[in-house]
C-alpha cells in the first residue's frame, strides 16, 4: 500500500466510453487480481481519488491495466491523459479474490458492464491454474462491449446485451439458463440488480461478488463505503478493506 | 524544545499536525501507511453511548474543491472504543484526543464521564457542531445558551481539558465561543463541516443518501480563517484550526489568523500521507519565514494586545 | 411559448438566465461582447441612496473553486442609476431586476420607492445580505423580526414585484425565508455570499484590504443547493437561485433544488460568454432529459405537493 | 475583445521565475501595445484569470509575446504549458499606450520588473516612426534581469539593480541621475513605489504610467481594479477598462 506516480504506457478506446489504461510503476508488485487503485484525478478541483479495479497485471512488464467507463468529471477528465503522463495511484487497495481452484474444478465469470475488468485478471490465474474458465459478461449494447476475444482466450465465452444488438439478446442470466451452465462456483461483479439476481436464482452457488460503494479514504478510516453482513446484527462491512471481493452470502448484495 | 513543538492544554504536541476526527478511524488503517507516533496528536473518530450505525450509503460526494459527508457518527460506542480502540493507539507517542458526541446532554456526560478517565485519553474533543445526524449534534452548536450549559456540564464530569468544536453554519461563531468560553471550555476547535447538498441532476435525487451533508475541503478554508480570525479576536483560549488544510501554507494561513494547532481532515482522502508531509514540508517554510518558532508566526487578535 | 420561458411576478423571461447582481455592472460592459437582449433577465448592481466610494483595493482574492469580493457596493447612487444607467439598460429587450441597498430602513424605502417608479424596473431585488458593507447590509439578513419589518416596508413604498435576497450565514435560512414572506416578498434570491477571509501566509495580512470579504464561484454552490432545496420545503414563492452556477448542469441542479430561474455571477469572469453559452447549451440537455419545458425539472418542495 | 483558444508557438525561460510565452491566433489582430490580456490558467480550481501585459506584437505571424514572473499558484501551473497547448485568453483588453511621437522627440521608456514587458512593444513602435527611444530598466538581481539586449536594439539600455550584481547598483532614478537622461517624455511600468518616486522627482515629465490591480471581470464591470484620480472628488478609475495607461497626473499612483 503506497502512493506512486505510475506512468501511462498505453490509453485507448476500446468500446464506446470505455477506455484501457496500462500503467507502469514499482506498485504492481504488490498487485493481485481484484484488488482496486485509488486514482487521482488530474484535476485541482476534485480531491477524491476514483477507485478503479485491477484488470491485468504483467509482473514481468511492472504494468497493470485499468479499464473505465467514462462517467462523470473525474473519468473525463482521465480520459484526457496521454502516453508518458504521470498518474498518482495509492494502491493496490482491498482484498481481491481468493485464488484457490474451486472445488468443482470450474470458475463460472459473471461480469456486468464496467465490472467486468476485475475478473480478467482473474479468469487468468484461474486458466493458468488448470481450472475450467466460463465467462458470461453482459453489456447495455453491442457498442459497449469489450475484452470478449481476451475472455474466449480463457475459455468459453457469452456475451449478453439488453437490446440485443450483440451475442444473446437479455441479461446474464439468461444465457447462464439458455447454456445451461455450471453455477456451483460463480465469481461475479457488476452492477447491484444483476448480483443479486444471480444470487437469487443460484442460491446454493459457492463463490464471490465484488462491490462498489462510494469512497472517501480507500481504506478503513473513513467509514463512507460500508456495506450490511447478511447476519443480523454483525453490522457493517467496509467495501474498501473488507471487499471490495465479499464470500457469497456474506453481504448483503 | 524543536520549534514546531505545541504545547496545549493536554496536548503536548511535536508539531501542529494532527489528523481531524472522522478522517481517521482510530488510526489503525494509517498505522499501515507510516508511524503514527511522528505525528502531534490523532484526533479520533466521533464516539457516541451506544454503538451506532450512521446513515445509508452513498455516504459521500465530491464538490468543486469539497466534499460533502453524511457518515451520521457510526462507532461502536463508547465501551468499545475505551477497551479496544484506546489502548491499542495509546502504544503510539502521540497525544489523543477524543472526540465525543451525543442526542442528550446525559449522553454527553456519560460518555465524556467514561473516556476522561481513560489514561489513554489526553484531551476531550465536545462535538456539538455534527450537521449529519437527527437529534442533538449541530443543535446545541447554534444556541450560545446550550452550547453554554452542555460545555459547563461536560467540563463538571470531565477529568482532561475539553476543547469545544464550533459549527460554522451560525450567523455569529464569536459569540458561540464566547459562550462556550463562559461554560469552561479550555480549548476551540475551528470548524466543522458547512451544510451542503448535491443533487443528481439527471434524476434530481441527492447524491447522498441522506439527502445534506457536511462540506469539508479547500472550498471551505475561506470560512474557516475567518471564523479562526474573527474568534482569535474575542478570546485567548487555544484554538485547534481546521477546513481545507492541504498544504504548508494552508497551516501557516491558520496560524496566522490565530490558531495555536491545527487539524487535517479531507486532505488525508487526497494524499494519504499528507500529515507526515506537512510535518516534514513545515521547518523550510520557517526559514524562508526567518521564523524560530511557528508561533512566532501566530497572530495574536485584539484579544491578546 | 419556448420550453425556456420563465414566468415571475414582474420578469417575464426568455430563459431562465439572468447575470447576478454586482457582477455586471449595470450591463455597458458585457453589451460590448454579446446582444443582451438574449438574456433572460439582467441584475443590476446594487444601489444606494447616495453615490457610493466603496472599500479599498485589494477587492477580490481568489480561493479554491471561488473567489472572495468586499467591493463594499460602490455605486454611483440612486439618482445617477435612474438617469443614466436604467433608460440605457431598457433598450435592451430583457427586464432589469434593479438590486438595492442601504444601511438603514429609511435608505432602503427611498432607494427602492424612487426606483420601482422607474418605468424601466421590471422588479426590485431587495439586498439583505451583503457581507462587504460596515452598516446594514446582511445585518436586517440575519434578524428573522428585522428581515420581516424591512421587507413590509420597501413592499410598501415598492410599484414593482419585490425579490428578497437572503444571507447564507444563518443558521436557518429557511425560518428567514418565511419572515420575508409574511413580509410580503413576491420572491427570494438565493444567495448571497458567504463570509470568508485569506490571508497572505508570508506577512500574515488579508489579501482583502477590508480583511473579510463574499466567497462565491462553485466551492459555494452545496450551500446554495443545500439553501434553495430547504426553503422551497417550505415556501410556494418563486426562488432565483444562484451560488456558482458555471454549467447547464448546475442550472438544471438549482432547477432540480426549487429554484424557478437561476443567476450567474462569478462565471462571467472566468467565461464572460457564460451566459449567452448557457442559453444556447441549455435546450440539448432538456432533450437527453426528454422534458418538454425546463419546469418539467423542477423539484416542487414539500410545500407545493 | 473576445475569447479565443490561443497556441503556444514557444515558451521559455528568459530569467530567474520568468518565463516568455509567445502565443499564435486571431485575436492579435487586434492587439496595440499597452493593452493586456486576461489569461484562463490550466486550473479547473483557479477561476479568476491572469492579467498579463503585450510584451510583443508580430502581426505577421499572428503571434503575440507575453512575458510573466512565477509568482502564485496560477502563473505556476501556466509555466507548465508545453508548445502546441492551448490557452484560452480573453482580449484585448484595456486602453494602451498612445503612439504619437511625443513632443521632444524622445522617449524615456523606465520599467521595474515584472512592468517591463509592455514597454518593449511599445519601444518598438516608437522606434519605427524615428522617436528616440532610451531605456532605464530596473531589477532586484542579475538573475532577474531580461530583456537588455531587446531593448538595446531600440536606443541606449541602462539596467539597474537592487544588489548591484548587474548594471549600476540602485534604484531606476540611479540610472536617470547619473546619465542625466532626458525625463521630458516617461512611459513608466512596474512597482506602485518606483512609479511614484519617478513622478515626485520629475513633477514636469508628460507621460504615461501603466497599473496593475487584482481584477475579476477585466472590462470595468466588477469595479474590482479601481484607483483613485488625482482630482478631489473625480471618484475612482478602473485599471481594467480606463487604464492599465494613465497620462501622468490623471491617477493616484
Ligand atoms: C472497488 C471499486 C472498483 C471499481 N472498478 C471500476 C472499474 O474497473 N472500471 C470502472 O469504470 N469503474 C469502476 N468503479 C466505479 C468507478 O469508481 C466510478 O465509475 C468512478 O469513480 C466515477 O467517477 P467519475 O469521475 O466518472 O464520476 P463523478 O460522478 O464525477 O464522481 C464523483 C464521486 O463519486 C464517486 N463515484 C461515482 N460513481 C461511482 C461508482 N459507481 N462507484 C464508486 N464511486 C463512484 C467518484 O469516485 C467520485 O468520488 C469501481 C468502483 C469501486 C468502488
Ligand atoms: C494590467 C496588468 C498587467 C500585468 N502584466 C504582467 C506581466 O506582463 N507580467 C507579469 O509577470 N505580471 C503582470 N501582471 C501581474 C500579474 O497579473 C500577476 O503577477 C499574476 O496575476 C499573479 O498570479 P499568480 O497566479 O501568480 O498569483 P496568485 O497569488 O495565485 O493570484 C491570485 C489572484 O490574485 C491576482 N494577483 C496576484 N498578484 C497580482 C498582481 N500583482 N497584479 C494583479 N493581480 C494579481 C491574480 O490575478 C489572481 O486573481 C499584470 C497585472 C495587471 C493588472
Ligand atoms: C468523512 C468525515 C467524517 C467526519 N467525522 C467527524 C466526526 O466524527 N466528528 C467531528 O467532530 N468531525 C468530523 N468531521 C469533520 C472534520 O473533523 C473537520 O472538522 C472538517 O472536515 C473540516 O476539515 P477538513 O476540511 O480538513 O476536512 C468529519 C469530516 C469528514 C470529511
Ligand atoms: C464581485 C461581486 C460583486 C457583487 N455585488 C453584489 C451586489 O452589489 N448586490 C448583491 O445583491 N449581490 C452581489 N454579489 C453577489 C452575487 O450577486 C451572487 O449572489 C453571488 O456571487 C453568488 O453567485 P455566484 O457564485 O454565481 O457568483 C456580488 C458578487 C460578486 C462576485
Ligand atoms: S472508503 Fe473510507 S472506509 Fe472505505
Ligand atoms: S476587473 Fe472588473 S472592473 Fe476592472
Amino acid at each position: 500500500m503506497q502512493t506512486e506516480n505510475m506512468h501511462v504506457v498505453s490509453h485507448k478506446a476500446i468500446a464506446k466510453d470505455t477506455y484501457e489504461l496500462v500503467l507502469i510503476g514499482a506498485m504492481v508488485s504488490q498487485m493481485a487480481p481484484g484488488q482496486f487503485v485509488h486514482v487521482k484525478v488530474p484535476s485541482e478541483a476534485m480531491l477524491l481519488r476514483r477507485p478503479l479495479s485491477i484488470a491485468a497485471i504483467s509482473q514481468d512488464e511492472t504494468t497493470c491495466t485499468l479499464i473505465y467507463r467514462v462517467d462523470g468529471a473525474g473519468t473525463k477528465a482521465l480520459a484526457t491523459l496521454n502516453e508518458g503522463a504521470a498518474v498518482n495511484v495509492f494502491g493496490p487497495l482491498g482484498s481481491g479474490f481468493p485464488l484457490e481452484a474451486p472445488s468443482s474444478g470450474e470458475a463460472l465469470l459473471i461480469g456486468g458492464g464496467i465490472g467486468v475488468p476485475p475478473l480478467y485478471e482473474l479468469g487468468r490465474r484461474l486458466r493458468a491454474d488448470g481450472v475450467k474458465v466460463t465467462t458470461v459478461l453482459g453489456f447495455a449494447t453491442a457498442e459497449a462491449v469489450f475484452y470478449e476475444s481476451e475472455f474466449a482466450e480463457l475459455g468459453q465465452v457469452y456475451v449478453t446485451t439488453e437490446d440485443g444488438s450483440h451475442g444473446t439478446k437479455g441479461f446474464v442470466t439468461h444465457a447462464i439458463e439458455m447454456h445451461a451452465l455450471n453455477v456451483e462456483d460463480i465469481y461475479m461483479c457488476g452492477p447491484r440488480r444483476m448480483m443479486q439476481v444471480v444470487e437469487g436464482l443460484y442460491p446454493k452457488a459457492r463463490g464471490y461478488a465484488s462491490l462498489e460503494e462510494r469512497m472517501g479514504c480507500g481504506i478503513g478510516a473513513c467509514l463512507a463505503c460500508v456495506c450490511d453482513r447478511q447476519e443480523k446484527g454483525a453490522g457493517y462491512a467496509k467495501v474498501c478493506s473488507d471487499g471490495p471481493v465479499f464470500p457469497l452470502g456474506e453481504v448483503v448484495l | 524544545m524543536s520549534r514546531l513543538h505545541v504545547e496545549l492544554p493536554g496536548l503536548s504536541m511535536k508539531n501542529p499536525i494532527m489528523p481531524a476526527s472522522g478522517c481517521f478511524g482510530y488510526g489503525r488503517e494509517y498505522a499501515r501507511l507510516y508511524d503514527l507516533s511522528c505525528l502531534g496528536a490523532v484526533a479520533v473518530k466521533g464516539t457516541t453511548e451506544a454503538q451506532k450505525d450512521g446513515n445509508p450509503t452513498p455516504r459521500v460526494a465530491e464538490t468543486s474543491s469539497g466534499m460533502l459527508n453524511a457518515i451520521g457518527l457510526q462507532n461502536p460506542g463508547v465501551e468499545a472504543v475505551a477497551a479496544e480502540e484506546l489502548p491499542w493507539l495509546a502504544a503510539y507517542d502521540t497525544p489523543i484526543l477524543v472526540n465525543i458526541s451525543g442526542s442528550t446532554m446525559e449522553e454527553y456526560e456519560t460518555v465524556a464521564r467514561t473516556l476522561s478517565n481513560r489514561s489513554e485519553t489526553s484531551a476531550i474533543e465536545l462535538n456539538i457542531s455534527c450537521p449529519n445526524v437527527k437529534k442533538g449534534g449541530m443543535a446545541f452548536g447554534q444556541d450560545p445558551a446550550l452550547a453554554e450549559e452542555l460545555t459547563a456540564r461536560v467540563k463538571a464530569v470531565s477529568r482532561q481539558p475539553v476543547y469545544v468544536k464550533l459549527s460554522p453554519n451560525v450567523a455569529d461563531p464569536a459569540a458561540l465561543a464566547l459562550a462556550v468560553e463562559r461554560g469552561g471550555a479550555d480549548g476551540l476547535s475551528l470548524i466543522n463541516t458547512l451544510v451542503g447538498m448535491r443533487l443528481d441532476w439527471k434524476t434530481g435525487a441527492p447524491i447522498l443518501a441522506n439527502g445534506a451533508g457536511g462540506m469539508s475541503g479547500p472550498a471551505v478554508k475561506p470560512v474557516a480563517i475567518r471564523i479562526t480570525h474573527n474568534v482569535r479576536q474575542v478570546t485567548n483560549l487555544p484554538i485547534i484550526g481546521m477546513g481545507g488544510i492541504s498544504s504548508p501554507e494552508d497551516v501557516i494561513e491558520f496560524i496566522r489568523a490565530g490558531a495555536d494547532t491545527v487539524a487535517v481532515g479531507t486532505a488525508n482522502f487526497s494524499d494519504p500521507f499528507v500529515c507526515p508531509t506537512l510535518i516534514e514540508q513545515l521547518p523550510a517554510y520557517l526559514d524562508e519565514l526567518g521564523a524560530s518558532h511557528i508561533h512566532d508566526l501566530q497572530g495574536k487578535g485584539a484579544a491578546l494586545l
